[in-house]
């Protein structure tokens, strides 16, 4: 997705709506505030936060040094401490330095001390590939956050859920992780209706009746292009977007699945043992009779992301790919 | 005592000290043996040697403030006020322990004490302590946080993290830093290329100096000052408490990597014979008032005990209770 | 399983299996050390490594501080300079501290070079739960590992294995990532056979007809009670281990499902996103129309591990548990 | 030039310095406008003005040593010898780049040059240092690991874990921090309580010191020195290298975060002009050598784009290759 000039019509980008859900959040509850690497004067390194700090200023906005480890640590006690930190890490690669106070400690602390302690955090990252970021900045871990008992995992896919994810995520007393995928910030589309959304549920983007393409994030909009193809070749594809990753809304997945009775989950990350597996597992599991075919999965490709553009492309889910699988299946039938 | 039978207050000080150190290790002398008895499993750390460090460093403290600590946090917990009924059934398990038998030994937690753990992971509870820190000054209030920790924590990235974000942004903790020479079974000097720990945190622009952890006076005095200084909104302060682990360090070591000498030339100095020795001479205790004191101790302990063997446990169908928090909490 | 006297025939425990693996390694190659936290004159946290430091030094069993990111890395240093080093990582928990060098590193940097560079590294760590170790030391993330290309990840479940998997794991030039489950060093059994063993195929540990119980590590060892308790009601059940977890040898399991047409995965790792998953999805994927009735999952409940033993006993795969998913499958079919 | 139209071996010296900086500086302007014209994709890091670092650094190391560098590293790559053909090949994902084109800028390889990158995670480059000197260490070997990374790691837990190591084991390695005091756009007054950075290295008992990096003859001696201390066995060094980086940080960067000013003022020291400006005073340098120096840079640019442009690229089929050593690699 590329940025793109506004078009007659309202319209916002990805970009613009996270940066508006951060700016209601700040206004509204004084509570809130924004810590991460470069989130003030810089700007934001994908230009999110851009503007708060001359609104906010350097208390709520607040630069961290390069300590991931450190500060959403510290994301965390403030938490306990009362307040309803947002930590931004810049990408979910870094976050493994952090992954540690994530999963032992947040996620961790309400069950350990018998309900006791809360840490009502909010962790955004960016994710997944695209942009030839190569293999230390392009990878979707977002499958790993999803394992974990005590976290919430959400992953925004549209304008709206941009815009209006946050506030439920903020009034969450347990800790959350919103994943913004890279390649969605430039996007630019209609503005967003007037919330709220509900943070329970996933949502079915395009309605269908032969197959069930399954995403969330940037696969969304690989299914969708998927979707067009197909339905110009007369197949009619539903496509479901996950939203929240943890707890995973089987009811919808499965509804949608004893409609179609084939299903293709799209992921971007690593196909072995990934979100996609638990996805497809679940199916097979809780729909097996109504299945008319095996699920399939279409994911990256398991290497490193290169950085040669043909390289990376060969390697991340594309449309073509989602239709072949398509195809494949009905073939196989 | 004092001639007319009337205890001063410095006396009535030092009696104190000296009873919350003697709660503390006859607790964990009663954990030993609960674990031996299997009464008590998992790992199991006791801070016996080191009481004077957890009872000197709470006086200086409010109900108001933040508490901090590892998992050799018995002595902790007991001196912030956790009623010792509650650790044991902790310990035991019980749906009455202070987590609910969720944590165990190395997870005390306490909301109305405001004991944030009990955290098992070396070095992870330091963010945690700065966050609580940077909480408070946001808010504008005036609790400070006191975050404990072994001297093994310092070779940890997030123990270098930690001290740079306090000292950044001023943050009010007082990072006590329990040096017992000895992280598991590696000592100081075989794991730190330089083993005055201020000067680390001198290397953060950090008001750091060290203290006799074996005197519990002294710790009270050294804590005290940091304190203020910390609540005069002076930033954070770190202070490296010397002391000693009498025993292993868990039920699991067998302590092959110290000399039984090592061990005995530091129980000369235990922070309990040395207190009653300083009231002793300052006329303020004689056998019959620590007769008297073991006493109490012991009845204080064998009630624990018992209401930690009588607690019920937490009903099975629970078990995915607190994952994430109930309605009611929220 | 609990440490016990040797009997009458000889014997030897899990622990002393791996020590006896180290052991060899150190005598065979001189680029071979092992390094981590109490390795040396502790003798190990979990005393695989006892005696050691006598024999070779401490230069070779290199003690390090708390620093498990440091010294990983320092592993993934040295092995790129031509030793063979062994790391130790206490347990998989803390291994958290660490994961970035692993994944982002280690894993990364044989495809990111274009091939120039390789990492002979192994990694062993303890994993699982069953011991009273409370949420912070009980977990069992092997899964997340098994996601990593460019990573092997072995599980020794048998005393062969811990005898004779290291070595091949050495002889690897891509690093190796090794889990020892703590409930199995005192488990003590027939001494083993004189090795080699391979690292690319999964076991059949116990033939049967009716059902595929497929598990690793400790898992294997409730799936082998559960196979006892089927048989004595005339259900004769399959025990597959993984062994391998990464790359997974999808086609022995698929061998037995196809004789056995019913799958029960046990896992103790949480069962969303987790390794069950992907087994749970490749039979569904791969053995789909071989199938009688949907693959079920025995995992543990996604709760941080309780301490209280009733709890954690109720939180952990039981034997029972595994029974009863089996005759759930009966009785559905 | 001397006299006798011979130049003398210092001034061939401080001319292959100046030439060394420049086909850097020439280099990182190609690839500027080769981002431009959207040859070259993803994070583009430039080093325009901190040139004499990794010039002044590579003088000092023999090609048995090591380099380790993080995503700033094309200067680094050339002026240890890495064809500039082969880094635009990269940089255009080509086949016949240094890293096969799956790196790109941010991962330059080298097995033969013995450069180990070319790391995109700010300061996980460090523990790698040190384990290739502890490699060196356990076998006996002479070689130098030199390790480059900024100002900003010094946050980061793992170089205080690696500064530890390091320093605990002796081992050879040279810490080469680069100070261009900025991390993105984050000041190291604004990220460090302590803004001397030798202070931290001193904190682990390593010889550390500060010099002048723009200056490439004082970064050379400096470096000399360190080098010369840990090929000696004494242990690890540590040199804070005081440099600007001219542009901003990455071609995202809408450089917001400093002033114009204080650009200029760092551009008045540019370490090119700087090393000109004194090889002119020794009489090694004038006009017609400056401009025969540019033209063999540009002739070497003008050839190393062409070549990148006409390679071939990795065949999409071989897209799962490298992810684990193949066969013949064994
Ligand atoms: C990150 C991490 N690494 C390793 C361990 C295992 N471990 C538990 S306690 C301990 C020693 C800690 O020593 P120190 O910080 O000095 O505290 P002490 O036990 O002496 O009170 C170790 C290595 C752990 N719990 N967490
Ligand atoms: C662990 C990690 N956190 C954040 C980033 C994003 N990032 C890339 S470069 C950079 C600034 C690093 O500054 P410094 O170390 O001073 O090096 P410089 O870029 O100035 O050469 C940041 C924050 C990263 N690559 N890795
Ligand atoms: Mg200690
Ligand atoms: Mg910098």
């Amino acid at each position: 997705m590329t940025e793109t000039a506004p078009a007659a019509t309202a319209t916002m980008s990805f970009r613009a709506a996270l940066r508006e859900a951060l700016r209601d959040a700040l206004r509204a509850d004084e509570r809130v505030f924004l810590l991460g690497e470069d989130v003030g004067r810089y700007g934001g390194s994908f230009g999110v936060s851009r503007g708060l700090l001359d609104e906010f200023g350097p208390e709520r906005i607040r630069d961290t040094p390069l300590s991931e480890s450190g500060f959403v640590g510290a994301g965390i006690g403030a938490a306990l401490g009362g307040m309803r930190p947002i930590v931004e890490v810049m990408t979910v690669n870094f976050s493994m330095l952090a992954f540690d106070q994530i999963v032992n400690t947040a996620a961790s602390l309400s069950h350990m001390s018998g309900g006791q302690f809360h840490v009502p955090l909010v962790v955004r990252m960016t994710t997944g590939g695209g942009r030839q970021l190569a293999a230390q900045h392009s990878h979707s871990f977002e499958g790993w956050y999803a394992h974990v008992p005590g976290l919430r995992v959400l992953a925004p896919a549209t304008i709206d859920d941009a815009r209006w994810m946050l506030a439920p995520a903020l009034a969450d007393p347990d800790p959350v992780v919103i994943f913004e995928h890279g390649s969605l910030y430039g996007w630019e589309a209609a503005e967003p209706g007037p919330g709220p959304v509900d943070l329970e549920r996933a949502a079915i983007r395009r309605a269908g009746t032969d197959v069930t393409l399954i995403g969330s994030s940037q696969s969304v909009h690989v299914a969708l292009a998927a979707a067009e193809a197909l339905a110009a070749d007369g197949i009619s594809a539903e496509v479901v977007d996950l939203r929240v990753l943890r707890p995973l809304d089987t009811a919808t997945i499965l509804g949608s699945v004893a409609r179609t009775h084939r299903a293709v989950v799209v992921d971007e990350g690593w196909r072995s043992v990934g979100l996609s597996a638990e996805v497809a597992a679940r199916i097979a599991e809780e729909a097996f009779y109504e299945l008319d075919a095996p699920v399939a999965r279409v994911c990256t490709a398991e290497v490193p992301l290169p950085y040669a553009k043909h390289l990376e492309d060969a390697a991340l889910p594309q449309p073509e790919r989602v239709v072949a699988a398509v195809r494949a299946m009905e073939a196989g039938a | 005592m004092s001639g007319d039978g009337q205890i001063s207050a410095e006396a009535a000080h030092g009696l104190h000290l000296l009873r919350e150190m003697v709660r503390i290790r006859r607790l964990e002398e009663r954990c030993i043996e609960l674990y031996s008895a299997a009464e008590i499993r998992g790992f199991l750390h006791v801070y016996i040697g080191e009481e004077a460090v957890a009872v000197g460093a709470m006086q200086a403290l409010t109900a108001e403030d933040n508490v901090v600590g590892t998992y050799r946090e018995h002595g902790h917990a007991l001196a912030r006020g956790i009623p010792a009924r509650r650790i044991l059934a902790e310990m035991l398990g019980r749906v009455e322990g202070c987590s609910r038998g969720r944590g165990g030994s190395m997870h005390l937690f306490d909301a109305a004490a405001r004991f944030y753990g009990g955290n098992g992971i070396v070095a992870a509870l330091l963010p945690l302590a700065a966050g609580l820190g940077l909480a408070e000054r946001m808010q504008g209030g005036s609790r400070v946080t006191a975050c404990f920790f072994g001297e093994g924590a310092v070779a940890e990235g997030e123990f270098h993290e930690t001290m740079n974000l306090a000292a950044l942004w001023r943050l009010p903790v007082v990072f006590l830093c329990e040096n017992n020479r000895y992280a598991m079974g590696t000592a100081l000097e075989r794991s730190e290329s330089q083993t005055d720990l201020a000067l680390k945190a001198a290397s953060y622009a950090m008001p750091a100096w060290a203290v006799d952890g074996m005197d519990v006076e002294a710790v009270e005095a050294a804590v005290r000052e940091q304190v203020a200084i910390v609540r005069g909104g002076g930033g954070p302060c770190f202070l490296e408490a010397r002391t000693y682990r009498f025993r292993a360090h868990s039920m699991y070591d067998p302590d092959l990597y110290r000399t039984k000498e090592e061990i005995a030339r530091w129980r000369e100095r235990d922070p309990i014979d040395a207190q009653a020795a300083r009231l002793r001479e300052r006329g303020a205790l004689d056998d019959a008032a620590l007769a008297a004191l073991e006493a109490e101790v012991a009845a204080e302990l064998d009630d624990a005990v018992a209401f930690a063997r009588a607690a019920p446990l937490e009903p099975v169908e629970d078990l995915e209770r607190f994952v994430v928090t109930e309605a009611a909490a929220r």
